[in-house]
């Protein structure tokens, strides 16, 4: 959990956040029950579940790969059901430590 | 204090006529307050206005009951309204008429109060060409009760109109001051 | 793994149920318009993921923008207001306006402000996330809410067969009634057409003036779909006709989006289950609704 | 050098308005405010007032745009009454809660049905609880200078609300006066120019991204409505200190309250706007024809509510009698509830009356006003009240009460 981005003595008057991008530290990801598994070596590259993904989780890397963010992906499944090249996979989440 | 009551109908400038002699008391340095009455005005319907002149702040804002001056612009109200309603015992009328004093209290257009006959309808269209008659009215006003000075009204009607506007109607006001000035000396 | 938010306007994080099209419709726009914008978002699903009652303590806002939230109704007014005070203050350059709402918020509570803002002619764009109900108060009818759909206020029965609006319309026409003010850019759009949407939007932002933007945007939970399908419903509801990719340029209308193969509009509907009680009739009345907007529209 | 001028007291709001500099007027006509909005688009049309001025398309449109226009840092100002203070009622939660120092001129207009224009302060009662400050004024003077004290008050960092400046329609926004009218300097060097900062107020800026006007859970609602709260709580010294300055700069002071004649008094008469300078005439001429000790309190500032201010004129007298221009329907009157809260832990507290007058314009007469003070005087002896309402000027033969 984090904290309060104001303290005490800096009560704000208004319920205002002055946090741009202060969601990042959300880690949306735990809503998850199940998680897309990318076979690299089905994968084109394209970038169509980058496009489609509602959670901003998945993104190309500098090398041109796929990667996806479990911190933030909520399993929707919109990338597996939108890849051309049934390169990833829905599977059941398992309790992480 | 003095209260003032403007008799007229819609569009004959009663309101601003109470506004203009509201302003020229304000100049004569006293103190005073103008109000129309409350409610949707229409051309042709009767209006009533009314000026407070006073020589101390004025705090009242009820309406006026008991006014000292009532000021009739078209006497033709006086067939649906009493236009001396609560007029104090030593109060005056200043009315638009052609007529004479003696007839207007004979016709019963004016049952009470010191009346001062003025036909402003006439000088209006004389000197302004259209019958304007608040400002007309003010001049007589101004002469039969001496409660506001006619250069003060003048400096008020200049401030409100344009320039030859203004001549105009200081021309025809002045006109109706000496008219009741003369028959008065 | 490292998150940066670039250029980005919406990142993660954000408070949408998973599979939500709104989000989608936000992220391709915001993205596309940049940083330099200030937003008003009406109250509505999006405003809940954004800046919900959940969001404020821990300061977890997923844009990089200014945004403001006031009423439901209130967009275009506010906009208008926004519009007014930075021209006076001499800080208009370079900012551009931009109106969020739902359908709800756009086509019923807010269309007054709307109406107004963009009949006076204010700088802005408004783009309308379009659900087909209110989804935030968990799926009552809108004046976007397709025939026969069932909600939670136009729930199917013995007497009441969905949404039943006033027949020869498949739903209160936005598009037509901002073209009708005669503002110089309207476009629809879908989350299933990214490259449509956004390039519309970046079209947008380079014309003054009141600018609306429709986007299609399919809600699993609301409409009952898996929400693995999102786009492939928004796609659907393309390929069959029932929404219409175009756009309106100074009163010229162009379809952007051209559909070869039409395919029926049962395709669509059958997939979702707020139309599982529908009939046979009932799709072929539908099916005329779809052909009647496709030949207003000139299209085949 | 100042100017005397007669005008109206829209006219005197409107020059105030005019003087403050203001951005924005966001406003849609209504009777009788609409002379208001029609003379800060004259002083647009000619150059004087370098604002924008949106005609919204409604008054809730109005305030969403004041509350649009104030987001983004500008100096807004507005005005209506009536039905429109109720179509903006749900955005009036909004501009406070948001703390935006929004100036709002209110004509007091009864409130429909039964359809009137008239003035009673049923309109501004329905906003009382909304975090708006409200001053009532009693003359054309008053409202141009509390317009200026309004900006003043409203910006200051410890209130940051928005504040309506309240004159009777009609009565007042229609009557014509003497208002003396500062030189721009001189208001100027009172109310400087509005510089909102964007890590405490709500200000839109690309450069310093906030989100405004979002959710708040209930582990923090209370802490901000106590905000606004201790925002009031403030501003009512502040806005003594404020009237101060004002009167320092200008030689005019209202206070919070007036107490006219209330130090020896036995009755006195509690009353918001132009009630006061009529039952001020009355109350010298009670005092001189008949020897009654009478006094009258004015309540300006009506939020925050001048609690010691009315204690203070209270103490030693033997009755008080508040007269309202608005019903508390099930109750009797806000302002009494008002002043009677104020006095609710006072030990010895003096009779209160309880009178509902003017309401949808019946004029508040001196006739009127002589026999509340003579009931009060009567209280005042008795220790006792005939009637927990009284109706002032109502027409017993057709209702009878």
């Amino acid at each position: 959990m984090s904290k309060p981005y104001w303290t005490k003595e800096n009560f704000p008057i208004t319920p205002n956040i002055r946090n741009p991008a202060g969601s990042l530290a959300f880690k949306c990801g735990q809503w998850r029950s199940v998680r897309p598994v990318l076979d690299e070596k089905k994968c084109t590259k394209c970038g169509i579940c980058v496009l489609h993904c509602p959670d901003d989780a998945i993104a190309k890397n500098e090398k041109g790969e796929i990667e996806i963010n479990y911190d933030y992906c909520k399993g929707c499944g919109i990338c597996e059901n939108e890849c051309p090249a049934k390169a990833l996979k829905m599977i059941i989440e398992v309790a992480e430590k | 204090m003095k209260e003032i009551i403007f008799h007229g109908r819609g569009g004959q400038g009663a309101v601003a006529g109470a506004d203009i002699l509201a302003d020229a008391a304000m100049r004569d340095g006293k103190y005073s307050q103008s109000f129309p009455t409350f409610g949707p005005e229409r051309r042709g319907a009767p209006v009533m206005a009314f000026t407070r002149i006073d020589d101390k702040p004025i705090r009242v804002r009820c309406q006026i009951y008991e006014p000292d001056y009532v000021i009739v612009l078209d006497s033709t109200i006086s067939k649906t309204q009493n236009l001396t309603a609560g007029l104090k015992p030593d109060g005056s009328v200043i009315i638009n008429t052609s007529s004479t004093a003696e007839k207007v209290r004979e016709e019963k257009i004016v049952t009470q109060g010191k009346i001062y006959p003025i036909d402003a309808t006439s000088i209006a269209m004389n000197i302004i060409g259209s019958p304007i008659l608040n400002t007309v009215i003010l001049g007589a006003f101004s002469a039969a009760t001496g409660e506001v000075k006619l250069k003060s009204l003048f400096e008020a009607v200049e401030n409100r109109f344009s320039k030859v506007v203004a001549e105009k109607n200081n021309k025809a006001m002045e006109e109706a001051y000496n008219v009741v000035k003369g028959r008065k000396d | 793994m490292k998150s940066t938010c670039g250029d980005k306007v919406l990142v993660s994080g954000h408070r949408a149920c998973p599979g939500c099209g709104a989000i989608l419709a936000l992220k391709h726009a915001l993205n596309a318009l940049g940083k330099n914008i200030i937003v008003h978002v009406a109250t509505s699903c999006m405003e809940v993921s954004i800046m919900g009652g959940g969001v404020f303590p821990k300061g977890e806002y997923p844009l990089t923008c200014p945004s403001l939230h006031t009423a439901f109704e209130t967009g275009g007014a506010v906009v208008s207001g926004m519009d007014a005070g930075l021209k006076a203050l001499g800080k208009r350059e370079g900012v551009t306006l931009v109106a969020i709402a739902g359908d709800g918020g756009t086509a019923d509570i807010g269309i007054q402000t709307l109406s107004g803002a963009a009949e006076r002619g204010h700088d802005f764009i408004y783009i309308c996330y379009d659900n087909e109900a209110y989804m935030n108060t968990g799926n009552q009818r809108s004046g976007t809410t397709m025939p026969f759909a069932a909600t939670t206020t136009t729930p199917v029965g013995q007497k009441k067969r969905g949404e039943q609006h006033i027949q020869g319309r498949l739903r209160k026409d936005m598009p037509a009634i901002m073209a009708a003010h005669g503002i110089p850019y309207i476009a629809t759009a879908s989350i299933a057409y990214p490259a449509d949407l956004t390039k519309k939007v970046k079209k947008a932002a380079n014309i003054h003036g009141p600018r609306y933007i429709h986007i299609h945007s399919p809600c699993a939970t609301g409409w009952g779909f898996p929400e693995s399908k999102t786009i492939e419903i928004a796609r659907l509801a393309v390929q069959t006709g029932a929404w219409v990719l175009f756009e309106i340029e100074n009163g010229e209308l162009t379809v952007t989006q051209k559909v070869a193969q039409r395919k029926p509009v049962e395709d669509y509907l059958l997939v979702q289950r707020r139309f599982k009680h529908i009939t046979d009739p009932e799709i072929a009345q539908i099916q005329e609704l779809v052909d009647k907007k496709w030949k207003e529209l000139g299209l085949q | 050098m100042n100017t005397r001028k007669l005008m109206s007291g829209n006219r005197a709001i409107a020059e105030a308005v005019k003087l403050s500099e203001v951005n924005v007027v966001s406003a849609y006509p209504i009777t009788p405010q609409t002379s208001i909005v029609e003379y800060l688009s004259e002083f647009i049309a000619r150059g004087e007032l370098a604002a924008e001025f949106v005609q919204a398309e409604s008054e809730f449109g109005a305030m969403s745009a004041c509350i649009g226009a104030s987001s983004v840092g500008a100096r807004v100002f507005t005005a209506t009454c009536s039905q429109g203070l109720a179509l903006m009622h749900e955005l009036n939660y909004v501009a406070a809660g948001l703390r935006l120092p929004i100036v709002m001129a209110v004509t007091n207009r009864q409130l429909s049905q039964p359809l009137g224009m008239w003035c009673d302060h049923s309109d501004a009662m329905g906003e009382r609880d909304s975090g708006w400050m409200q001053i009532y004024v009693e003359s054309c003077q008053e409202a141009f200078d509390t317009v200026i004290q309004a900006f003043k008050l409203a910006e200051t960092k410890e209130v940051l609300l928005p504040i309506m400046v309240c004159l009777d329609g009609f009565i007042l926004s229609h009557t014509s006066e003497p208002v003396e009218i500062p030189e721009q300097k001189e208001i100027r060097d009172f109310l400087p120019a509005y510089k909102p900062d964007a890590d405490y107020h709500t200000l839109l800026d690309v450069k310093k991204p906030l989100a405004a006007g979002g959710g708040c859970p209930p582990a923090f609602t209370m802490e901000f409505d106590y905000k606004k709260y201790e925002a009031q709580e403030k501003g009512r010294e502040l806005l003594r200190k404020i009237d101060e300055e004002f009167g320092d700069a200008f030689g005019r002071r209202y206070g919070l309250v007036e107490a006219y004649k209330c130090d020896d008094a036995d009755a006195i008469l509690v009353a918001m706007g132009t009630i006061v300078g009529t039952a001020k005439d009355v109350a010298d001429k009670l005092r001189s024809e008949k020897g009654w000790r009478v006094g009258v309190l004015k309540l300006r500032s009506y939020r925050p509510f001048p609690k010691e201010e009315v204690l203070k004129a209270a103490f030693g007298s033997k009755a008080v009698a508040v007269v309202s221009r608005a019903i508390s329907y099930g109750l009797g009157a806000p302002v009494f509830s008002d002043v009677a809260t104020a006095m609710s832990n006072v030990p010895e507290k003096p009779v209160l009356l309880n009178f509902i007058a003017g309401m949808g314009g019946r004029d508040v007469d001196k006739k009127g006003l002589a026999a509340v003070f003579e009931k009060t005087i009567k209280a005042a002896e008795t220790g006792k009240i005939e009637n927990e309402v009284e109706w002032v000027g109502l027409n017993k033969n057709l209702v009878g009460g």
